[in-house]
Protein backbone atom coordinates (compact mmCIF):
# COMPACT_ATOMS: atom_id res chain seq x y z
CA UNK A 1 0.00 0.00 0.00
CA UNK A 2 1.10 3.94 -0.73
CA UNK A 3 1.13 6.41 1.79
CA UNK A 4 1.52 10.03 0.46
CA UNK A 5 1.01 13.23 1.42
CA UNK A 6 -1.40 15.50 -0.32
CA UNK A 7 -0.67 19.56 -0.34
CA UNK A 8 -3.10 21.57 -1.78
CA UNK A 9 -2.39 25.74 -2.84
CA UNK A 10 -4.05 28.93 -3.43
CA UNK A 11 -7.55 28.48 -4.76
CA UNK A 12 -7.87 24.52 -4.39
CA UNK A 13 -6.47 24.88 -0.86
CA UNK A 14 -9.87 27.00 -0.34
CA UNK A 15 -11.88 24.87 -2.78
CA UNK A 16 -11.18 22.04 -0.99
CA UNK A 17 -11.39 23.40 2.95
CA UNK A 18 -7.48 21.93 3.38
CA UNK A 19 -4.09 22.60 2.87
CA UNK A 20 -2.72 18.98 3.06
CA UNK A 21 -3.67 15.43 3.92
CA UNK A 22 -2.48 12.45 4.08
CA UNK A 23 -3.82 9.25 1.82
CA UNK A 24 -3.37 5.81 1.35
CA UNK A 25 -3.97 5.36 -1.87
CA UNK A 26 -5.57 1.80 -3.50
CA UNK A 27 -3.90 -0.24 -5.59
CA UNK A 28 -5.12 0.89 -8.59
CA UNK A 29 -3.89 4.53 -8.43
CA UNK A 30 -0.23 4.34 -9.68
CA UNK A 31 0.16 7.44 -11.57
CA UNK A 32 -0.45 10.95 -11.26
CA UNK A 33 -3.37 10.81 -13.39
CA UNK A 34 -4.95 7.88 -11.21
CA UNK A 35 -4.42 10.03 -8.39
CA UNK A 36 -6.11 12.71 -9.90
CA UNK A 37 -8.83 10.89 -11.42
CA UNK A 38 -9.27 8.79 -7.92
CA UNK A 39 -9.60 12.82 -6.26
CA UNK A 40 -12.05 13.41 -9.00
CA UNK A 41 -13.93 10.80 -7.75
CA UNK A 42 -14.79 12.18 -4.16
CA UNK A 43 -17.59 14.61 -6.28
CA UNK A 44 -18.40 18.53 -5.43
CA UNK A 45 -15.68 20.44 -5.49
CA UNK A 46 -13.14 18.00 -6.30
CA UNK A 47 -14.97 16.78 -9.24
CA UNK A 48 -15.54 20.34 -9.99
CA UNK A 49 -11.64 21.79 -9.85
CA UNK A 50 -10.06 18.57 -11.52
CA UNK A 51 -12.45 18.35 -14.28
CA UNK A 52 -10.91 18.21 -17.75
CA UNK A 53 -10.12 20.94 -19.45
CA UNK A 54 -9.60 22.85 -16.01
CA UNK A 55 -6.50 24.31 -15.33
CA UNK A 56 -3.95 23.06 -12.83
CA UNK A 57 -0.38 21.80 -12.04
CA UNK A 58 1.00 19.14 -10.55
CA UNK A 59 4.28 18.87 -8.72
CA UNK A 60 5.89 15.51 -7.10
CA UNK A 61 8.66 16.02 -4.62
CA UNK A 62 8.52 19.70 -5.11
CA UNK A 63 9.11 19.25 -8.77
CA UNK A 64 6.40 20.05 -11.69
CA UNK A 65 5.28 16.37 -13.15
CA UNK A 66 3.19 15.28 -15.67
CA UNK A 67 0.55 12.86 -15.05
CA UNK A 68 2.09 9.48 -16.29
CA UNK A 69 4.32 10.00 -13.51
CA UNK A 70 4.61 6.71 -11.26
CA UNK A 71 4.45 7.44 -7.58
CA UNK A 72 6.03 5.48 -4.70
CA UNK A 73 5.33 5.27 -0.94
CA UNK A 74 6.14 8.64 0.95
CA UNK A 75 6.00 10.82 -2.08
CA UNK A 76 4.66 14.58 -1.30
CA UNK A 77 2.10 15.21 -4.16
CA UNK A 78 0.98 19.24 -4.98
CA UNK A 79 -1.73 20.23 -7.11
CA UNK A 80 -2.47 23.90 -7.44
CA UNK A 81 -3.86 26.47 -9.60
CA UNK A 82 -1.25 27.74 -12.48
CA UNK A 83 1.55 30.02 -10.40
CA UNK A 84 0.79 34.29 -10.41
CA UNK A 85 4.27 35.43 -8.55
CA UNK A 86 6.47 37.64 -9.67
CA UNK B 1 23.76 33.34 -5.28
CA UNK B 2 21.27 34.26 -2.76
CA UNK B 3 17.28 33.00 -3.37
CA UNK B 4 15.00 34.13 -0.55
CA UNK B 5 11.11 33.91 0.14
CA UNK B 6 10.23 36.44 2.89
CA UNK B 7 7.72 38.53 4.38
CA UNK B 8 10.11 41.22 5.37
CA UNK B 9 10.86 44.71 3.26
CA UNK B 10 14.41 44.47 1.49
CA UNK B 11 16.99 47.69 0.69
CA UNK B 12 17.34 47.56 -2.97
CA UNK B 13 20.81 49.66 -2.14
CA UNK B 14 22.15 47.02 -0.03
CA UNK B 15 21.03 43.55 -1.54
CA UNK B 16 23.08 45.10 -5.50
CA UNK B 17 25.75 46.26 -3.61
CA UNK B 18 26.48 42.42 -2.18
CA UNK B 19 26.65 41.73 -5.98
CA UNK B 20 29.61 43.86 -6.96
CA UNK B 21 30.93 46.07 -3.92
CA UNK B 22 33.70 43.06 -3.47
CA UNK B 23 33.99 41.78 -7.00
CA UNK B 24 35.58 44.46 -9.31
CA UNK B 25 34.88 41.79 -12.15
CA UNK B 26 31.05 42.69 -12.22
CA UNK B 27 30.97 45.19 -15.24
CA UNK B 28 27.28 45.34 -15.23
CA UNK B 29 24.17 44.43 -12.78
CA UNK B 30 20.64 44.23 -14.33
CA UNK B 31 17.99 44.76 -12.00
CA UNK B 32 14.53 43.76 -12.07
CA UNK B 33 11.97 45.18 -9.28
CA UNK B 34 8.09 44.38 -9.26
CA UNK B 35 5.61 46.27 -7.33
CA UNK B 36 2.09 46.08 -6.44
CA UNK B 37 0.55 48.16 -8.90
CA UNK B 38 -3.31 49.92 -7.10
CA UNK B 39 -4.96 48.31 -10.29
CA UNK B 40 -5.67 44.77 -12.11
CA UNK B 41 -8.24 43.89 -14.99
CA UNK B 42 -9.88 47.24 -14.14
CA UNK B 43 -10.52 47.11 -10.53
CA UNK B 44 -8.78 48.97 -7.46
CA UNK B 45 -6.64 46.37 -6.12
CA UNK B 46 -5.78 47.23 -1.75
CA UNK B 47 -4.24 44.65 -0.73
CA UNK B 48 -2.42 41.34 -2.57
CA UNK B 49 -1.36 38.65 -0.53
CA UNK B 50 0.93 36.09 -1.93
CA UNK B 51 0.72 32.38 -1.16
CA UNK B 52 3.74 30.05 -1.72
CA UNK B 53 4.82 26.47 -1.56
CA UNK B 54 7.70 26.26 0.74
CA UNK B 55 10.24 24.18 -0.20
CA UNK B 56 9.56 23.81 -3.80
CA UNK B 57 9.48 27.70 -4.05
CA UNK B 58 13.20 27.53 -3.22
CA UNK B 59 14.16 24.46 -5.14
CA UNK B 60 12.11 26.06 -7.79
CA UNK B 61 13.80 29.16 -8.27
CA UNK B 62 17.57 27.73 -7.32
CA UNK B 63 17.09 25.21 -10.68
CA UNK B 64 15.55 28.33 -12.60
CA UNK B 65 19.15 30.23 -11.52
CA UNK B 66 21.29 27.66 -12.35
CA UNK B 67 19.69 27.07 -16.09
CA UNK B 68 20.21 30.87 -16.22
CA UNK B 69 23.80 30.27 -15.41
CA UNK B 70 24.37 27.66 -17.93
CA UNK B 71 23.42 29.98 -20.68
CA UNK B 72 24.97 33.33 -20.22
CA UNK B 73 28.02 34.40 -17.96
CA UNK B 74 26.84 35.32 -14.67
CA UNK B 75 29.02 35.92 -11.71
CA UNK B 76 26.32 36.12 -8.90
CA UNK B 77 22.61 36.64 -8.90
CA UNK B 78 19.78 37.54 -5.61
CA UNK B 79 16.74 36.75 -5.94
CA UNK B 80 14.16 37.77 -3.62
CA UNK B 81 10.49 37.05 -3.05
CA UNK B 82 8.22 38.18 -0.44
CA UNK B 83 4.83 36.56 0.44
CA UNK B 84 1.69 37.68 2.66
CA UNK B 85 -0.24 41.11 2.45
CA UNK B 86 1.53 43.49 0.67
CA UNK B 87 0.16 47.14 -0.47
CA UNK B 88 0.17 49.05 -3.87
CA UNK B 89 3.82 50.36 -4.59
CA UNK B 90 5.41 47.81 -2.13
CA UNK B 91 8.27 45.57 -4.10
CA UNK B 92 7.50 42.20 -4.79
CA UNK B 93 10.43 40.92 -6.37
CA UNK B 94 13.81 41.26 -6.51
CA UNK B 95 15.94 39.82 -9.38
CA UNK B 96 19.09 41.15 -10.04
CA UNK B 97 22.31 39.36 -11.88
CA UNK B 98 26.06 40.61 -11.92
CA UNK B 99 28.26 39.81 -14.92
CA UNK B 100 31.21 41.28 -17.09
CA UNK B 101 29.00 42.83 -19.61
CA UNK B 102 25.63 43.91 -19.76
CA UNK B 103 24.05 41.71 -22.43
CA UNK B 104 24.40 38.50 -20.15
CA UNK B 105 22.88 40.55 -17.32
CA UNK B 106 19.97 41.49 -19.20
CA UNK B 107 19.58 38.61 -20.84
CA UNK B 108 19.73 36.58 -17.60
CA UNK B 109 17.26 38.93 -15.58
CA UNK B 110 14.77 38.62 -17.99
CA UNK B 111 15.39 35.48 -17.96
CA UNK B 112 15.50 34.42 -14.60
CA UNK B 113 11.79 36.73 -14.49
CA UNK B 114 10.07 34.71 -17.16
CA UNK B 115 10.55 31.17 -15.72
CA UNK B 116 9.92 32.72 -12.57
CA UNK B 117 6.31 33.65 -13.55
CA UNK B 118 5.63 30.59 -14.77
CA UNK B 119 7.36 27.84 -12.71
CA UNK B 120 8.16 29.39 -9.29
CA UNK B 121 5.04 28.28 -6.78
CA UNK B 122 3.82 31.82 -5.84
CA UNK B 123 -0.21 32.63 -6.24
CA UNK B 124 -1.56 36.21 -6.21
CA UNK B 125 -4.75 37.04 -4.47
CA UNK B 126 -5.98 40.79 -4.92
CA UNK B 127 -8.64 42.28 -2.34
CA UNK B 128 -11.14 44.79 -4.45
CA UNK B 129 -13.77 46.39 -3.83
CA UNK B 130 -15.62 43.10 -4.88
CA UNK B 131 -14.14 41.20 -2.32
CA UNK B 132 -11.09 38.65 -2.41
CA UNK B 133 -10.58 37.03 -6.01
CA UNK B 134 -7.22 35.14 -6.80
CA UNK B 135 -4.82 36.60 -9.73
CA UNK B 136 -5.46 34.28 -13.20
CA UNK B 137 -2.31 33.12 -14.98
CA UNK B 138 -1.58 35.25 -17.96
CA UNK B 139 -0.92 33.27 -21.79
CA UNK B 140 1.79 36.47 -22.47
CA UNK B 141 3.78 34.71 -19.43
CA UNK B 142 4.03 31.50 -20.76
CA UNK B 143 4.49 33.11 -23.91
CA UNK B 144 7.16 34.95 -22.60
CA UNK B 145 8.82 32.15 -21.08
CA UNK B 146 8.84 29.70 -23.99
CA UNK B 147 10.35 32.37 -26.44
CA UNK B 148 13.88 31.29 -24.68
CA UNK B 149 13.29 27.79 -25.79
CA UNK B 150 14.61 28.15 -29.16
CA UNK B 151 17.17 30.83 -28.48
CA UNK B 152 19.48 32.23 -26.06
CA UNK C 1 12.04 61.60 -16.40
CA UNK C 2 15.37 62.64 -14.59
CA UNK C 3 19.06 63.13 -16.70
CA UNK C 4 21.96 63.73 -14.69
CA UNK C 5 25.91 64.23 -15.12
CA UNK C 6 27.56 63.78 -11.78
CA UNK C 7 30.62 63.66 -10.40
CA UNK C 8 29.12 62.45 -7.05
CA UNK C 9 27.78 58.92 -6.62
CA UNK C 10 24.72 58.20 -6.10
CA UNK C 11 22.08 55.74 -4.21
CA UNK C 12 19.99 53.70 -5.99
CA UNK C 13 17.27 52.68 -3.51
CA UNK C 14 16.55 56.31 -3.42
CA UNK C 15 16.49 56.48 -7.39
CA UNK C 16 14.83 53.86 -7.68
CA UNK C 17 12.17 54.35 -5.30
CA UNK C 18 11.44 57.88 -6.44
CA UNK C 19 10.03 56.09 -10.07
CA UNK C 20 7.80 53.94 -7.81
CA UNK C 21 7.23 55.09 -4.28
CA UNK C 22 4.36 58.00 -5.36
CA UNK C 23 2.77 56.11 -8.81
CA UNK C 24 1.25 53.07 -8.13
CA UNK C 25 0.77 52.37 -11.89
CA UNK C 26 4.54 50.64 -11.73
CA UNK C 27 4.27 47.35 -11.48
CA UNK C 28 7.91 47.17 -13.02
CA UNK C 29 11.06 48.98 -13.19
CA UNK C 30 14.34 47.44 -14.84
CA UNK C 31 17.30 48.91 -13.79
CA UNK C 32 20.84 48.75 -15.36
CA UNK C 33 23.92 49.34 -13.40
CA UNK C 34 27.28 49.83 -15.16
CA UNK C 35 30.64 49.51 -13.12
CA UNK C 36 34.06 50.56 -13.19
CA UNK C 37 35.98 46.92 -13.84
CA UNK C 38 39.37 45.91 -12.72
CA UNK C 39 40.86 44.72 -15.81
CA UNK C 40 40.22 45.29 -19.52
CA UNK C 41 42.15 44.09 -22.43
CA UNK C 42 43.74 41.97 -19.72
CA UNK C 43 45.56 44.93 -18.38
CA UNK C 44 44.78 45.86 -14.77
CA UNK C 45 42.50 49.13 -14.17
CA UNK C 46 43.89 51.14 -11.43
CA UNK C 47 41.48 54.02 -12.34
CA UNK C 48 38.60 55.04 -15.33
CA UNK C 49 38.43 58.66 -15.78
CA UNK C 50 35.16 59.78 -17.79
CA UNK C 51 35.05 62.91 -20.08
CA UNK C 52 32.35 64.44 -21.50
CA UNK C 53 30.70 66.96 -23.78
CA UNK C 54 28.65 69.05 -21.21
CA UNK C 55 25.03 70.20 -22.99
CA UNK C 56 25.54 67.28 -25.85
CA UNK C 57 25.49 64.71 -23.00
CA UNK C 58 22.33 66.16 -21.69
CA UNK C 59 20.78 66.47 -25.24
CA UNK C 60 21.70 63.54 -26.61
CA UNK C 61 20.31 61.40 -23.73
CA UNK C 62 17.04 63.38 -23.46
CA UNK C 63 16.80 62.21 -27.27
CA UNK C 64 17.90 58.67 -26.40
CA UNK C 65 14.85 58.73 -23.76
CA UNK C 66 12.28 60.01 -25.93
CA UNK C 67 12.67 57.38 -28.59
CA UNK C 68 12.40 54.82 -25.92
CA UNK C 69 9.10 56.79 -24.75
CA UNK C 70 7.87 56.92 -28.35
CA UNK C 71 8.67 52.71 -28.44
CA UNK C 72 7.74 51.23 -25.40
CA UNK C 73 4.97 51.93 -22.09
CA UNK C 74 7.13 54.12 -19.69
CA UNK C 75 5.92 55.63 -16.74
CA UNK C 76 9.19 57.22 -15.36
CA UNK C 77 12.75 56.75 -16.20
CA UNK C 78 15.82 57.92 -14.69
CA UNK C 79 19.49 58.34 -16.34
CA UNK C 80 22.54 59.26 -14.11
CA UNK C 81 26.10 59.10 -15.84
CA UNK C 82 28.78 59.94 -13.56
CA UNK C 83 31.76 61.74 -14.75
CA UNK C 84 35.67 62.54 -13.47
CA UNK C 85 38.03 60.00 -11.86
CA UNK C 86 36.48 56.49 -10.47
CA UNK C 87 37.88 53.38 -9.04
CA UNK C 88 37.01 49.49 -9.82
CA UNK C 89 33.74 48.51 -8.33
CA UNK C 90 32.38 51.94 -8.42
CA UNK C 91 29.00 52.69 -10.53
CA UNK C 92 28.90 54.64 -13.72
CA UNK C 93 25.78 54.83 -14.90
CA UNK C 94 22.25 54.08 -14.18
CA UNK C 95 19.37 53.59 -16.43
CA UNK C 96 16.11 52.68 -14.71
CA UNK C 97 12.83 52.35 -16.44
CA UNK C 98 9.50 52.26 -14.60
CA UNK C 99 6.68 50.89 -16.69
CA UNK C 100 2.89 49.16 -15.89
CA UNK C 101 4.85 45.81 -16.75
CA UNK C 102 8.18 43.91 -17.44
CA UNK C 103 8.44 43.51 -20.94
CA UNK C 104 8.20 47.29 -21.56
CA UNK C 105 10.84 48.16 -18.79
CA UNK C 106 13.34 45.42 -19.80
CA UNK C 107 12.98 46.69 -23.66
CA UNK C 108 13.69 50.31 -22.72
CA UNK C 109 16.38 49.74 -20.31
CA UNK C 110 18.66 47.51 -22.57
CA UNK C 111 17.49 50.10 -25.70
CA UNK C 112 18.79 53.37 -23.38
CA UNK C 113 21.76 51.21 -22.48
CA UNK C 114 22.44 50.47 -26.02
CA UNK C 115 22.17 53.50 -27.71
CA UNK C 116 24.02 55.80 -24.58
CA UNK C 117 27.05 53.46 -25.23
CA UNK C 118 26.95 54.45 -28.99
CA UNK C 119 25.28 57.67 -29.57
CA UNK C 120 25.95 59.67 -26.00
CA UNK C 121 29.13 61.78 -25.72
CA UNK C 122 31.51 60.42 -22.86
CA UNK C 123 34.65 59.23 -23.09
CA UNK C 124 36.74 56.51 -20.82
CA UNK C 125 40.37 56.77 -20.00
CA UNK C 126 42.00 54.31 -18.30
CA UNK C 127 45.29 54.18 -15.83
CA UNK C 128 47.05 50.63 -16.36
CA UNK C 129 50.30 49.42 -15.29
CA UNK C 130 51.67 50.83 -18.45
CA UNK C 131 50.12 54.49 -18.38
CA UNK C 132 47.09 55.59 -19.21
CA UNK C 133 45.04 54.84 -22.61
CA UNK C 134 41.92 55.69 -23.83
CA UNK C 135 39.64 53.07 -23.94
CA UNK C 136 38.42 51.88 -27.86
CA UNK C 137 34.69 52.02 -29.09
CA UNK C 138 33.73 48.25 -29.35
CA UNK C 139 31.91 47.09 -32.39
CA UNK C 140 29.49 44.83 -30.47
CA UNK C 141 28.34 48.38 -28.91
CA UNK C 142 27.41 49.24 -32.58
CA UNK C 143 26.20 46.26 -33.08
CA UNK C 144 24.06 46.17 -29.96
CA UNK C 145 22.69 49.69 -31.01
CA UNK C 146 21.66 48.53 -34.84
CA UNK C 147 19.47 45.25 -33.77
CA UNK C 148 17.16 47.73 -32.65
CA UNK C 149 16.59 49.33 -35.64
CA UNK C 150 14.41 46.76 -37.06
CA UNK C 151 12.68 45.69 -34.39
CA UNK C 152 11.12 46.90 -30.92
CA UNK D 1 32.35 85.16 -43.23
CA UNK D 2 31.55 82.37 -41.01
CA UNK D 3 33.03 82.19 -37.67
CA UNK D 4 32.83 79.13 -35.61
CA UNK D 5 33.40 77.40 -32.39
CA UNK D 6 35.05 74.17 -32.77
CA UNK D 7 35.83 72.04 -29.90
CA UNK D 8 37.80 68.42 -29.54
CA UNK D 9 37.44 66.09 -26.78
CA UNK D 10 39.25 62.58 -25.25
CA UNK D 11 41.97 61.47 -27.31
CA UNK D 12 41.69 64.57 -30.60
CA UNK D 13 41.76 66.86 -27.45
CA UNK D 14 45.39 66.11 -26.05
CA UNK D 15 46.50 65.40 -29.92
CA UNK D 16 45.45 69.09 -30.84
CA UNK D 17 46.79 70.64 -27.71
CA UNK D 18 43.16 72.19 -27.21
CA UNK D 19 39.86 71.58 -26.62
CA UNK D 20 38.33 74.55 -28.20
CA UNK D 21 38.95 77.28 -30.45
CA UNK D 22 37.02 80.12 -32.47
CA UNK D 23 37.96 79.64 -36.21
CA UNK D 24 37.35 82.23 -39.16
CA UNK D 25 36.66 80.28 -42.12
CA UNK D 26 37.95 80.85 -45.55
CA UNK D 27 35.46 81.29 -48.43
CA UNK D 28 35.38 77.34 -49.52
CA UNK D 29 34.84 75.89 -46.29
CA UNK D 30 30.73 75.46 -46.51
CA UNK D 31 30.61 71.79 -45.14
CA UNK D 32 31.22 69.63 -42.52
CA UNK D 33 33.53 67.88 -44.72
CA UNK D 34 35.27 70.81 -45.97
CA UNK D 35 35.96 71.88 -42.49
CA UNK D 36 37.45 68.55 -41.91
CA UNK D 37 39.70 68.93 -44.76
CA UNK D 38 40.61 72.48 -44.31
CA UNK D 39 41.78 71.31 -40.71
CA UNK D 40 43.45 68.33 -41.82
CA UNK D 41 46.00 70.48 -44.04
CA UNK D 42 47.30 72.05 -40.83
CA UNK D 43 49.57 68.75 -40.83
CA UNK D 44 50.96 66.98 -37.67
CA UNK D 45 48.24 66.07 -35.56
CA UNK D 46 45.59 67.08 -37.27
CA UNK D 47 46.49 65.60 -40.67
CA UNK D 48 47.10 62.24 -39.19
CA UNK D 49 43.92 62.10 -36.62
CA UNK D 50 41.91 63.29 -39.82
CA UNK D 51 43.06 61.15 -42.05
CA UNK D 52 40.83 58.96 -44.66
CA UNK D 53 40.07 56.13 -42.59
CA UNK D 54 40.36 56.79 -38.56
CA UNK D 55 37.51 57.06 -36.84
CA UNK D 56 36.11 60.20 -35.72
CA UNK D 57 32.67 61.85 -35.26
CA UNK D 58 31.14 65.31 -35.67
CA UNK D 59 28.56 67.09 -33.81
CA UNK D 60 27.24 70.35 -35.43
CA UNK D 61 25.04 72.46 -32.65
CA UNK D 62 25.62 69.53 -30.33
CA UNK D 63 23.81 66.80 -32.64
CA UNK D 64 25.68 64.23 -34.72
CA UNK D 65 25.91 65.04 -38.54
CA UNK D 66 27.00 64.01 -41.28
CA UNK D 67 29.85 65.65 -43.22
CA UNK D 68 27.65 66.79 -45.96
CA UNK D 69 25.67 69.38 -43.66
CA UNK D 70 26.02 72.90 -44.58
CA UNK D 71 27.90 75.18 -41.94
CA UNK D 72 26.06 78.57 -40.80
CA UNK D 73 28.30 81.72 -38.50
CA UNK D 74 27.96 80.93 -34.95
CA UNK D 75 27.76 77.36 -35.34
CA UNK D 76 29.76 75.07 -32.78
CA UNK D 77 31.53 72.29 -34.08
CA UNK D 78 32.73 69.40 -32.12
CA UNK D 79 35.42 66.43 -33.51
CA UNK D 80 35.85 63.57 -31.59
CA UNK D 81 36.62 60.04 -31.28
CA UNK D 82 33.81 57.38 -30.82
CA UNK D 83 32.41 57.61 -27.46
CA UNK D 84 32.87 55.02 -24.92
CA UNK D 85 30.57 55.54 -22.21
CA UNK D 86 28.36 53.66 -19.99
Amino acid sequence: MMRITLLYFARLREQFGTGSEVADLPAEVQTVGELVAWLRARGGNWANELAEGRAYRLAVNQDMTALTTALKDGDEVAIFPPVTGG
Amino acid sequence: MKIQVQTQPFDLSTEVAALYAANPKVGAVATFLGLVRDTNEGDGVATLTLEHYPGMTEKSLAKIVDEAKSRWEMLDCTVIHRVGELKPTEPIVLVAVASGHRQDAFAACAFIMDYLKTQAPFWKKELTPQGERWVEARESDDAAAARWQNKN
